[in-house]
């Protein structure tokens, strides 16, 4: 019976199909290949949720432990550049979608030059990160020995300018690997290595790209807003 | 019938070079590399449970220091839980295996798999760099605020290591999922999946969505030890009952990592031996699924007493009796398996007689840990200790010797001694006895885990169970080396040599570089031992 | 060196039968589907051995209703015992109304008992036979844990917060006390022994105590640390009179309201911004790093000594009345 | 994906994300109380949601991705879920006339003047 298996397969696995450039051998069809990579990604962006979600379990138990020192710590945050880093990002996630369109319809200058948005408006975005946190260099408000900060709750502010560093440095690494994603993908645009057949390289960085800024979505409010009418009312 | 002889083209000898080793994409070559890395790690970790009994012998610290004591167990810990437990059937045989039994060619993603060797490798660095430059102690649970404040030992080094080494699993889990998504041989549904894989398939959920937040835990811990954030900090306010939160919803789930791929390996050798279908094969199947889910739900039974709620403790231990009846299920299935089977009393089926007996002990005083009043007395002594050890070396590394010399013929093509192999099987069922079972009275009589020094009184258990430790490495050490004796002298397997169903089987052994000559077709069911004569070549 | 090996450890508490019943009973349980599987799968094994590995076995694929059985079953049993397990912990975790109070402090590798009446040990515990006693302790650096196997009782010290174990002790004689988290160099170094006396030999050890009793520490502290230039009694000072405090519940600003326990007290020592009773001002500063644990302890004492004497119990019973044991 | 949305979807898409945005920053500065947080994060969902459906193309994809995406939430609802029983349950049980068992949430700094972690680490714990 296994011979007679192998006998019906050698039949079928010999016709000859034109083999695209970019089907790696161990798949059948050009569709398998992407919904494999296309799950595949999604299951790595699955992780990466978990991943930030361990950082906002502690954010969540000492925001309902420690509310005051909440407070304190998010009305320290300058939230204009927060908003601006807000609508930058999303601006981003924009022109990567454009760019992920230009892809499908074949057109490399397009991908090409709205990947280059993309990574400039990322670049915009770390750039405000960093002075924001030059800014809370200035103030000394790093965590750590030399940590000082007035006001009754010193301990506990400290707590969350420490998960804000931890979630926004995090996020920020995540923005420089995608950074660097880009770049790559743009540099294989501009090598023509697209088509519209095959395009998952840049369907993929897309995906990871709106992850980041998905990130981005929950920490601006979570870090940035909620604890701020506190103080008002 | 003719003697099998070796098949001209396999993918050992397709290559040849120490490149075309380090940079394979194939599936098979990464499982070898894998098993190469993983069996250093478990001399390691066995030199230092070795350090550990020898102390233990004497009621006093007479041998190492209190401090060297300390870092051996962790080192044990740590070199046995993440680089020999939670890769060791997975990873090796996993990799081995999986595309053969589905009929693919490779694993969705080759490059990511040789990517998860190489980040594996470069953790294992990390870990034995901060073993050998002074080792840490601060056991293999790093709990705060020792391991961030009071410990003086490279708990840095390591956090990094295990964060490292925790991303392999990760890639390791997408690519098995993808696989078993995408890749299955036209004809082969769900339901004529071999159990390892559904085993294999369960067990990359947890791959996959727990180790991130140990990662970001031991990212945490690395923050507050190197740079002073003050996340679990109990002087700014921190609470280290987070950590242990945090902690262990990944590492219980870690442990049905460990315990899932070798319950697969049991069902595919029970089916084998007994030349039949595994008894409620649907049954099986979803208790492996339900495992892994049940399993991210239970992980405070770790902190019964570490002062989290009664009334959420009481939530806890609820659910975590609910996560033992799959296991029970799956027993009483392998159990019914062997019931008028054709029951073939080769080396892999005595591991499996090994492994029902330890696996059923360490389940069952699982029930013990997770009954409230119990673990109000058993937390932390060596009831503890002795149950998970029922369970990973009972279960998982009698499991993953099951597996080893279930596929070592589909793996290098030879056989090995069947007399030795049994010995083998016998002393280690023997010496983890002796080892591990005087460990659950001493645990009653409440001494303490982690202990250098204990009260005279109970010094007759502890040299019981060193002299059931040596027993158990000599167990270990034997198969060493008649599996390596096999590799040239062994007679050579043939491309069935158990007679077993299944697409791995259907191929020459060891296999073709691609796997199959072409692209096999199933049209039966999982285990149909009856449409098929067997002819064992 | 074999001074009769201990199978079994002494049963010293109240609490201790019931665990060991508990005990006992999952031993059976689980010994007897343990040994059915095995002998079942040997059964088997030895009746149909077939060692040519040509003939094939019986055509059986399952049978729902022995799955469901063995799946139902055992989930029956297994909630049994989670509900009989649960029963004995909460009589493990509910201390009775009156116990004897002991103070304890774990630091790295040693245990601080602190006798309500000033007497101090380190690493040793005097507890009287018969009379419910209830150690309330914290840790001052890493975790540790207060384990006494005679008594069956165990608690992690958290750093930063008080936990409580209690036990009745019903055998007279010394009696191991571990520390039960790991801790560091010398974890399996940080024990002792608890030392059960009869009560009116306890009273006689208590009776050569040195130290003054820890009501009257505290009371000098109150008055060192100038807590009583804002708590007056007649509740006309800054601060809320403290004045039978202990036991009653607190309304704090903000609406929300507290138990004046043990922690309440620490917390509005060291951190008073935390919580503050409604109509109050945020005045208190903070005397964390001023006091140490035992002066918190020693203040704590103090308190509920105002309690006693500000306000004669016998009519007003507190506002959380204890529910009776179990 | 093989479906090319037109590039005015994606523009649509940009700007309900925008006026997302500036809804949560205005409801930011509206004092809501209680109900501040459950809003913001309302509204932070949504705008996930709509990024992942469309600049994401989850509407088009398969049963599966669309499984997958969903199956994320469980497991977030388990760490978030199982781990505030346990917090938000200490509080209710209380021991008579004591400590609760469980404790309070944690009271800052251990009472003595904590040895500083460097010194701590080296130099052995001070006899009292």
């Amino acid at each position: 019976m296994p011979e007679a298996v192998a006998a019906h397969a050698e039949a079928h696995g010999h016709h000859a199909h034109a083999h695209h450039p970019a089907l790696q051998h161990h798949f059948e069809t050009l569709e398998q290949q992407k919904e494999a990579s296309v799950l595949g990604m999604w299951i790595f962006i699955i992780q990466e949720v978990m991943f930030f979600g361990g950082l906002l379990m502690a954010y969540f138990l000492y925001r309902v432990w420690y509310h005051e020192a909440w407070v304190e710590g998010s009305n320290e945050l300058d939230i204009v550049l927060g908003g601006i880093n807000t609508v930058v990002l999303i601006g981003s996630s924009l022109t990567m979608a454009l760019a992920v369109r230009s892809a499908q319809v074949g057109s490399k200058k397009g991908t090409v030059n709205w990947l280059i948005v993309t990574m400039v408006l990322g670049l915009v975005f770390l750039v405000i990160k960093f002075f924001e946190y030059k800014h809370k260099y200035d103030l000394n408000h790093i965590p750590g020995a030399n940590f000082v900060f007035e006001g009754p709750h010193a301990g506990q502010v400290q707590i969350f300018i420490s998960l804000y560093f931890g979630l926004t440095g995090l996020h920020a690494l995540h923005m420089v690997i995608g950074f660097v994603l880009l770049s790559v993908i743009a540099w294989m645009a501009h090598k023509d290595r697209f088509s519209p057949e095959w395009y998952t390289p840049v369907e993929m960085s897309g995906l990871y790209w709106h992850f980041v800024d998905i990130v981005w979505i929950f920490l601006f409010p979570l870090l940035y807003l909620v604890d701020r009418t506190h103080r008002l009312g | 019938m003719m003697t099998p002889t070796l098949p001209p083209v396999t993918y050992l000898n397709h290559k040849y070079g120490v490149m075309s080793w380090l940079l394979t994409k194939d599936h098979k070559r990464i499982g070898i590399l894998y098993m190469v890395v993983v069996t250093i790690a478990f001399v390691l970790g066995g030199v230092f449970a070795a350090g550990v009994r020898l102390e233990l012998t004497t009621p006093q610290g007479d041998i190492w220091s209190a401090d060297t004591y300390n870092k051996l167990f962790t080192m044990h810990g740590i070199a046995m839980v993440f680089f020999v437990l939670i890769p060791a059937v997975p990873a090796i045989l996993g990799n081995f295996v999986l595309p053969l039994m589905i009929g693919a060619k490779d694993v969705a993603f080759p490059k990511i798999n040789l990517i998860s060797w190489y980040v594996f490798v470069v953790g294992f660095i990390f870990t034995v760099g901060a073993m050998v430059f002074g080792g840490v102690d601060t056991g293999w649970t790093f709990y705060v605020p020792y391991s961030s404040s009071a410990s003086n030992t490279n708990v840095l080094m390591t956090g990094i290591g295990v964060f490292i080494t925790g991303f392999s699993s990760i890639l390791t889990g997408v690519n098995f999922m993808v696989t078993i998504h995408r890749m299955r041989a036209p004809g082969l549904t769900w339901f004529r999946l071999p159990l390892l894989v559904w085993a294999l398939y369960a067990t990359s959920f947890v791959q996959v969505l727990g180790t991130p937040v140990v990662a970001i835990t031991l990212f945490m811990v690395v923050l507050e030890r190197g740079l002073g954030f003050g996340i679990f900090n109990p002087a700014l306010g921190g609470d280290p009952v987070l950590f242990q939160h945090l902690f262990w919803f990944y590492s219980h789930p870690a442990v049905y990592i460990m315990i899932l791929p070798p319950m697969g390996i049991i069902s595919e050798v029970i089916a084998c031996f007994s030349r039949k279908s595994v008894f409620g094969y649907s049954f099986v199947a979803f208790s492996s699924v339900a495992i892994a889910l049940f399993g991210f739900m239970v992980w405070a039974h770790h902190l019964f007493v570490a002062g989290i709620s009664p009334y959420s403790a009481m939530v806890f231990s609820l659910l975590s009796y609910a996560v033992a009846i799959p296991s029970a299920v799956k027993t009483f299935n392998w159990a019914a398996t062997m019931h008028r089977g054709a029951i073939w009393w080769k080396t892999p089926m005595f591991f499996v007689f090994g492994f029902i007996g330890l696996f059923l002990v360490g389940g069952l005083t699982g029930l013990f840990l997770a009954a409230l009043g119990l673990d109000v007395h058993l937390h932390d002594t060596y009831f503890v200790v002795a149950h998970f050890h029922y369970i990973m070396v009972g279960g998982a590394i009698m499991g993953y010797f099951a597996g080893l010399h279930y596929y070592w013929p589909k793996m290098t093509g030879r056989m090995y001694s069947d007399i030795l192999g049994k010995l083998s099987a016998l002393l280690i069922f023997v010496g983890f006895n002796l080892t591990f079972f005087p460990q659950f009275i001493l645990g009653y009589l409440g001494m303490p885990r982690r202990y250098h020094v204990y009260p005279d009184e109970w010094q007759v258990f502890n040299v019981l169970s060193s002299a059931g430790a040596s027993v158990l490495a000599v167990g270990y050490v034997l198969p060493l080396f008649y599996l390596i004796y096999s590799l040239f002298k062994g007679e050579v397997a043939g491309a069935n040599p158990w007679g077993a169903t299944g697409l791995e089987w259907t191929t020459q052994s060891p296999p073709l570089p691609e796997n199959f000559p072409g692209q096999p077709i199933v049209e039966e069911e999982a285990y149909d031992y009856h449409k098929r004569e067997i002819k064992v070549a | 060196m074999l001074s009769g090996i201990p199978l079994f450890p002494v049963q010293a508490s109240t609490v201790a039968p019931d665990v060991d019943r508990l005990y006992f009973l999952i031993i059976a349980v689980t010994s007897f589907f343990a040994i059915a599987t095995v002998i079942a799968v040997a059964i088997f094994a030895i009746k149909y051995r077939d060692d040519s590995g040509e003939r094939v076995g019986a055509q059986i694929h399952g049978s729902i209703p022995l799955e469901l059985a063995w799946s139902v079953i055992p989930f029956i049993i297994s909630m049994g015992i989670f509900v009989y397990a649960t029963v004995v912990f909460f009589e493990i975790v509910r201390p009775p109304a009156e116990t004897m109070e002991i103070y304890s402090t774990g630091k790295r590798w040693m245990w601080r008992f602190q006798h309500v009446d000033g007497k101090s040990e380190i690493n040793e515990l005097h507890v009287p036979k018969g009379r419910p006693v209830r150690v309330t302790f914290t840790s001052e650096d890493v975790l540790h844990s207060l384990y006494f196997p005679a008594f069956r009782v165990k608690a992690d010290a958290i750093p930063g917060r008080y936990s409580s174990v209690w036990f009745e002790a019903t055998q007279t004689g010394d009696f191991h006390l571990f520390c039960a988290e790991y801790c560091g160099t010398k974890h399996s170094g940080m024990i002792g022994k608890v030392v059960v006396m009869e009560p009116s030999a306890y009273q006689a050890w208590l009776s050569g105590s040195d130290g003054q009793p820890l009501a009257v520490r505290g009371q000098q502290l109150f008055q060192q640390l100038a807590c009583v230039t804002c708590h007056l009694d007649d509740n006309t000072g800054r601060g809320p009179s403290l004045a039978g405090l202990f036991g009653t519940t607190v309304e704090l600003e903000g609406g929300a309201n507290a138990i004046a326990d043990d922690s309440y007290i620490r917390e509005s020592i060291l951190t008073p911004q935390t919580k503050i009773v409604a109509g109050y001002q945020r005045l208190m500063p903070t005397f964390q790093g001023q006091v140490n644990e035992e002066g918190v302890m020693g203040l704590i004492e103090f308190i509920k000594s105002k309690a006693a004497t500000a306000r004669p119990q016998p009519g007003t019973a507190p506002a959380s009345a204890p529910p009776a044991r179990p | 994906m093989s479906h090319i949305a037109p590039v005015k979807s994606y523009v649509i898409v940009f700007g309900t994300l925008m006026v997302l945005t500036s809804v949560t920053v205005a409801a930011a500065f509206t004092n809501l109380g209680t109900l501040n947080f459950p809003v913001a994060l309302a509204i932070a969902i949504t705008k996930a949601t709509v990024v992942i459906l469309f600049f994401m193309h989850v509407k088009y994809s398969s049963k599966l991705t669309k499984f997958v995406v969903a199956s994320c939430l469980f497991f977030l609802a388990c760490l978030f879920g199982l781990t505030f029983t346990d917090y938000m349950s200490r509080g209710w049980f209380t021991s008579p006339r004591g400590t609760t068992m469980a404790g309070t949430q944690v009271t800052v700094g251990p009472a003595a003047p904590a040895a500083p972690a460097a010194e701590g680490a080296a130099a052995p714990a001070p006899e009292p």
